[in-house]
């Protein structure tokens, strides 16, 4: 089985789903010669010719709204925003067409299009390219979100996400793009959207995370199972929406504690989601309050101080361990 | 001084320049060509253009007749019923009769249509029933079940929105090698979109077979066209992305016939896109809840009043002796009845089904909104609606 | 004092803080010589003319784009977007600009705005014109958000927010735009944003709604007083950001009990936020779980079915019930 | 036939039309005009349009040529840094030094300027100090407060997005009365967000003092001019809305500062907005993170090699006796010593700041903020960075 990065792994899959489905079609800035800024789309313009990856003009609005048409025209658009800052160019074919038509059209019209972008901080970018807005999406109805968090669920989630028959809002955490390599297996697979996964199993609290918080994630529970003596479980969201809420139930049903982790803005975040379905669904088993270590409601700063701004494994560790001192 | 007022007079600024004067002109210049101003018939339906008259046999004459005819009956009669309250907010399309149906007279079945709002007659035309555009307007949602019989858009609520999407449809059909085209239409408000602009670009850049119609009415609810564009000809726009645009007297249904059949084949044919500026006018109300005596003079809607695309039309079919005073009342008889069968089977079909409001958001409903719909099926339950 | 409607006292609050200050100044599509769509703006182009009252091209982008650049300029433009369904045309500006100028220029240019928009469902509108979306707002880090629920509030609420210093969105719910009059006293008035209202003080449970949610929220009290005998305490939010915790909390400490109402999309909305701080603030007091009713996560519906979409107060009074009965 | 297979045979679809072909020409036309191009020095520094040519004297002339000498002394000096570790990714301006200087020469320190992030060596010439933009390009938010000796905007890294605003300091201008204007630029890449459209009809529509400056230098990143817009000269976008336009040649520092004298003039003059196209060419990398090879070929950067604007305005000093090998070299060595000087000061000034995050975002914290900074500032306090 081959080591690959993240950025290999989506390229992997994008290739494949190409390869199985010639309706699969790749647009976008830079996506084609260039093979993307980051080099997701390499070789795929060689592999299968400018009818099928398009390098488009610099207009994010129109790549979304264009690809809404080539999915009403019946073909299956992987339309890559260059940074995820630039998705709010976009916003408008997004909510309303993107997530609507199939709605607008009586499912006349199914939008089976993918439209991915890495998003987050930790690069050391220039403003608006370190954004994690993905609880725009969450709040928009008629979309999927979907966040890998290695090359392995990466490279599955993405071939999910392309052969399913509504549109995907994929985020790809840039940070993780070339971070580490991770065994891929060499026949495609895939993965189903709407499930989290327990990453690391135990029993004292339950620790949520996704996309590039996952790092800090379990180092901090490495941190807090090696040094403190704290049986932390880890469960990696995957799929913002649909959100796996009975996966989470179950488990803070058992830990009665709970942290949540994302780098996005804390206000109406995806942790504000959690923390809500949570109080719906297993509050009789809450023995603490649950924690958000998430971004601030601030603008993403600017990158000599990004680190100090990104949720680290030792804010995670101290929270972690409020919440079990908590009575 | 701006209000904020810059320290612009401090010490560190920098030095003032030395003004300088350029009267004179270059010697190179690039020409941006020309536009061409398409018309057959004038105000009184006489021929002014032979050289682009279309030649249709009278039969097809008549049915674009009967289509203008029955796009303002219809119009009509929704307007009556929403004034009776039996349908909701809806934009008529009084007067741009001509520009609806030259727009779609040209197209083949197989071809993609993407209306705007005001597009009632031309999606009559292309295969809508009127029970089912009535349900729609009346705020049923299954008027929005889109014709089998041709390929349609979902009408755009939302200025200049669906551009985008027809655009990507017709760059569908170029990548597959498809023979069909795209025809959309706007209004002269939308052209300040730009969404628009973007679509043009896209189009242009790909060569996708798309016809842009900018159906130039004079007004965007209470903005005139002076106060809406910097250049008040909307074919302009065309020579800035590459796209070869014509301006057609829009209320001259065979104008509209020739520039539509001339850009949908220049599409067809592999040459891209095409700009068609149809100028007419907004003869009614922007919509039904709109009162344009605010902000607009009878006067000038009495100057249209003798620009009518139907008497116009009437006109010239008369002059060719193909239609007298008593085939146009028996005309107008037939589709009268057509209209209010259709009001008839609509009222049969209006019961809202409520139950229904989660079922085409997703393919499959997932689990957490299986949840929503079940507290929301109680809900219905609880008023006693299902 | 004067009786007036909510669109009534919008006016009055625009022409109050024109006469007030010259920077002030209105833009939008048709809200000069036509008044507003909704009459909001109406006789202020007579009276401030042409250079303070301008009529826009067709292009929500751009208006919030040169208000922002108007704001840079010392003016302190009011945008109106027609309605909030067409707010998300401008996204980019908002965020982009509007929302970070300040913080872009480190504070040489404080954006001094407000974007009015009328939010909201129950006018049996077609589709797009009946969002309330306010959460994006919410999660976009340097914006203010502003949502009165009657004539009064509305007008000292407006004056708030055009003499903020810092971008303002302000949504008018405008199923309340005609619905009623209120007493609206002749001299200016103001309210601070950042505050909520206990506007019916009760012991049993918290029920918190905003804008045009008051009314059935209202009526829910009413009913749950007088029928029920529950001693429900009913919070208007006012402002959604900057948001009163500390109103909230306090509340909740005293009766153990919640349920938020709102029209938006429930997932990352409003409510799930306030149940966050709840959860982060007043845990050792809750009795039972925080409930919401607000809208679901579904494109709202076509105008025949909307008023079973929409939060009405017999699913507020079932919501509060359900609470009170929690063991 | 689409993928989807739209079942457009059914029965009740819409009649095929009879076709209609339409080979000859309208009789009436619209003349959309030309556009000049403007160009004074040819690639040899000989000048070639004399009536043109802008009268300034010898000393302004100087101070010109070490504007353009500066900005690229200045960027290569980034480009050393940044590979030696010292910066973030920024976009080189090597090659366009006379777009750069000949756009803000003709402006007053008053006037407005809006640029894009490409435009470093003209916000020196603003009154920005280097060591400034290295702490900026550097990341270190300090690098953001704009001199308080002129009127700038932030540079924009969001394509297009600051065209809207620098626009709506215009209308301001205007609605003021005041008797500045605003000037902005982006890339030919930008001409393609539809939010630029959208500011050129702003900007027509209400006669605001501002000048587009679209910097068309052949690439967007990897997206040659061809592949971006249906039409390669972008100065023919301002036709469609109305707005005057010139071409000029980008490499010609004169031919700009003519161009854009013309513009600035007719902007303060009431005349309303102009657009400059400047075509000229990217030499360098996209940014410090992208590798041109990939998708251009060596023979175009060559041949542009040629067209050089420094080297070209050097000739005509030198051929109005204004300059000579060793008056170059002293410039070059003045200018290099600025350079050094700005970035040792640089050095001292780049301090990270990580406790100011919350400090600008509101004139006053709201007190949810003042919470979450608390938490921030405890995490500060951990890690002993406080
Ligand atoms: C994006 C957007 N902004 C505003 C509106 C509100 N609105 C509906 S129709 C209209 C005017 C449209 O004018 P035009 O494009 O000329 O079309 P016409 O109504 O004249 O057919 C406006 C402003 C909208 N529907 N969508
Ligand atoms: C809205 C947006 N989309 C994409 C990008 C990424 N990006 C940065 S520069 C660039 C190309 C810009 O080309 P052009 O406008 O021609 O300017 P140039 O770089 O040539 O000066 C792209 C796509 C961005 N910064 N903003
Ligand atoms: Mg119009
Ligand atoms: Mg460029």
């Amino acid at each position: 089985m081959p080591q690959l990065t993240m950025v290999e792994a989506l390229n992997l899959a994008l290739g494949e789903s190409m390869a199985a489905d010639d309706r699969v079609c790749i647009m976008g800035e830079d996506v084609g010669v260039n093979g993307g800024v980051f080099r997701v789309t390499k070789g795929l313009l060689e592999r299968f010719g400018a009818d099928r990856v398009l390098d488009t003009p610099l207009a994010e609005d129109s790549i979304i709204g264009t690809a809404v048409g080539m999915a009403v025209y019946g073909l299956k658009p992987v339309a890559e925003i260059q940074f995820s800052g630039f998705t709010m160019q976009a916003f408008d074919q997004i909510e309303q067409n993107m997530a609507r038509l199939r709605n607008r059209s009586r499912s006349r019209y199914p939008i089976s299009m993918v439209m991915r972008a890495p998003y987050g901080g930790g690069i050391r970018a220039v403003e608006h390219h370190s954004e994690s807005r993905e609880a725009y999406w969450a709040h928009t109805p008629g979309l999927k979100v979907v966040i890998p968090s290695g090359p392995r669920n990466a490279r599955a989630l993405l071939a999910a996400s392309i052969a399913d028959p509504d549109p995907v809002v994929f985020y790809e955490p840039k940070a993780v793009y070339r971070a580490f390599r991770e065994e891929v297996s060499e026949s495609p697979e895939t993965m189903e959207i709407g499930k989290a996964q327990i990453v690391r199993p135990g029993g004292d609290v339950t620790l949520i995370g996704y996309g590039a918080m996952m790092r800090p994630v379990l180092e901090a529970a490495d941190d807090l199972v090696e040094e403190h003596g704290i049986d932390v479980e880890v469960i990696d969201l995957l799929s913002i929406k649909p959100m796996d809420t009975e996966t989470l139930v179950e488990s803070v049903s058992r830990t009665g504690r709970c942290v949540v982790v994302h780098e996005g803005p804390r206000m109406c975040g995806i942790a504000a989601e959690i923390i809500a379905r949570l109080n719906e669904h297993a509050f009789e088993y809450l023995l603490a309050p649950i924690r958000r270590v998430t971004g601030f409601d601030i603008h993403f700063p600017y990158f000599q101080v990004e680190k100090h701004y990104l949720p680290d494994s030792d804010s995670i560790v101290v929270a972690v361990k409020e919440t079990m001192q908590w009575t | 001084m701006s209000p904020r007022s810059a320290n612009s007079t401090a010490s560190a600024a920098p030095v003032e320049s030395r003004p300088v004067r350029v009267d004179s002109n270059a010697v190179e210049t690039i020409d941006l060509g020309r536009v061409e101003v398409i018309r057959v018939l004038d105000e009184k339906g006489r021929v002014v253009d032979a050289s682009v008259e279309p030649d249709l046999p009278d039969a097809e004459l008549l049915r674009i007749y009967r289509g203008m005819v029955r796009s303002r009956r219809f119009d009509q009669r929704m307007l009556a019923m929403q004034r009776q309250g039996e349908m909701g907010t809806f934009a008529p399309g009084l007067g741009q009769e001509a520009t609806q149906i030259g727009q779609v007279y040209p197209m083949r079945p197989s071809d993609w249509y993407s209306p705007s709002y005001r597009s009632i007659g031309a999606q009559v035309w292309r295969g809508w029933t009127m029970e089912q555009l009535l349900l729609l307007w009346a705020g049923y949602f299954e008027g929005f079940a889109i014709p089998e019989v041709a390929n349609e858009l979902p009408f755009s609520i939302v200025i200049g929105s669906h551009v985008p999407v027809a655009t990507g449809v017709a760059m569908g059909i170029k990548v597959r090698k498809d023979d069909a085209v795209v025809v959309t239409n706007f209004g002269d408000g939308a052209s300040s979109q730009g969404v628009v602009a973007e679509a043009f670009n896209f189009a242009a850049v790909y060569k996708a077979p798309i016809v842009f119609i900018v159906e130039s009415n004079g007004w965007a609810i209470s903005t005139p066209l002076e106060k809406q564009s910097g250049n008040t000809v909307l074919a302009a726009r065309g020579v800035g992305f590459g796209i070869p645009a014509v301006r057609v007297d829009g209320n001259d249904v065979l104008g509209m016939i020739a520039a539509c059949s001339r850009a949908i084949d220049h599409a067809r044919g592999g040459g891209g896109p095409y700009l068609v500026e149809a100028v007419t006018y907004r003869m009614s109300l922007h919509t039904t809840a709109d009162d344009p005596k605010v902000y607009r003079k009878d006067d000038e809607v009495k100057a249209w009043e003798g620009k009518c695309p139907i008497l116009r039309f009437e006109s010239y079919l008369k002059s060719r002796e193909l239609l007298d005073d008593d085939a146009i009342a028996q005309i107008n008889e037939e589709i009268e009845a057509e209209v209010i069968a259709a009001r008839d089977r609509f009222r049969e079909l209006a019961v809202a089904r409520p139950e229904e409001i989660f079922d085409f958001v997703y393919e499959q409903l997932p689990e957490e909104l299986r949840e929503q719909k079940a507290e929301y099926l109680e809900r219905l339950k609880r008023k006693g609606v299902q």
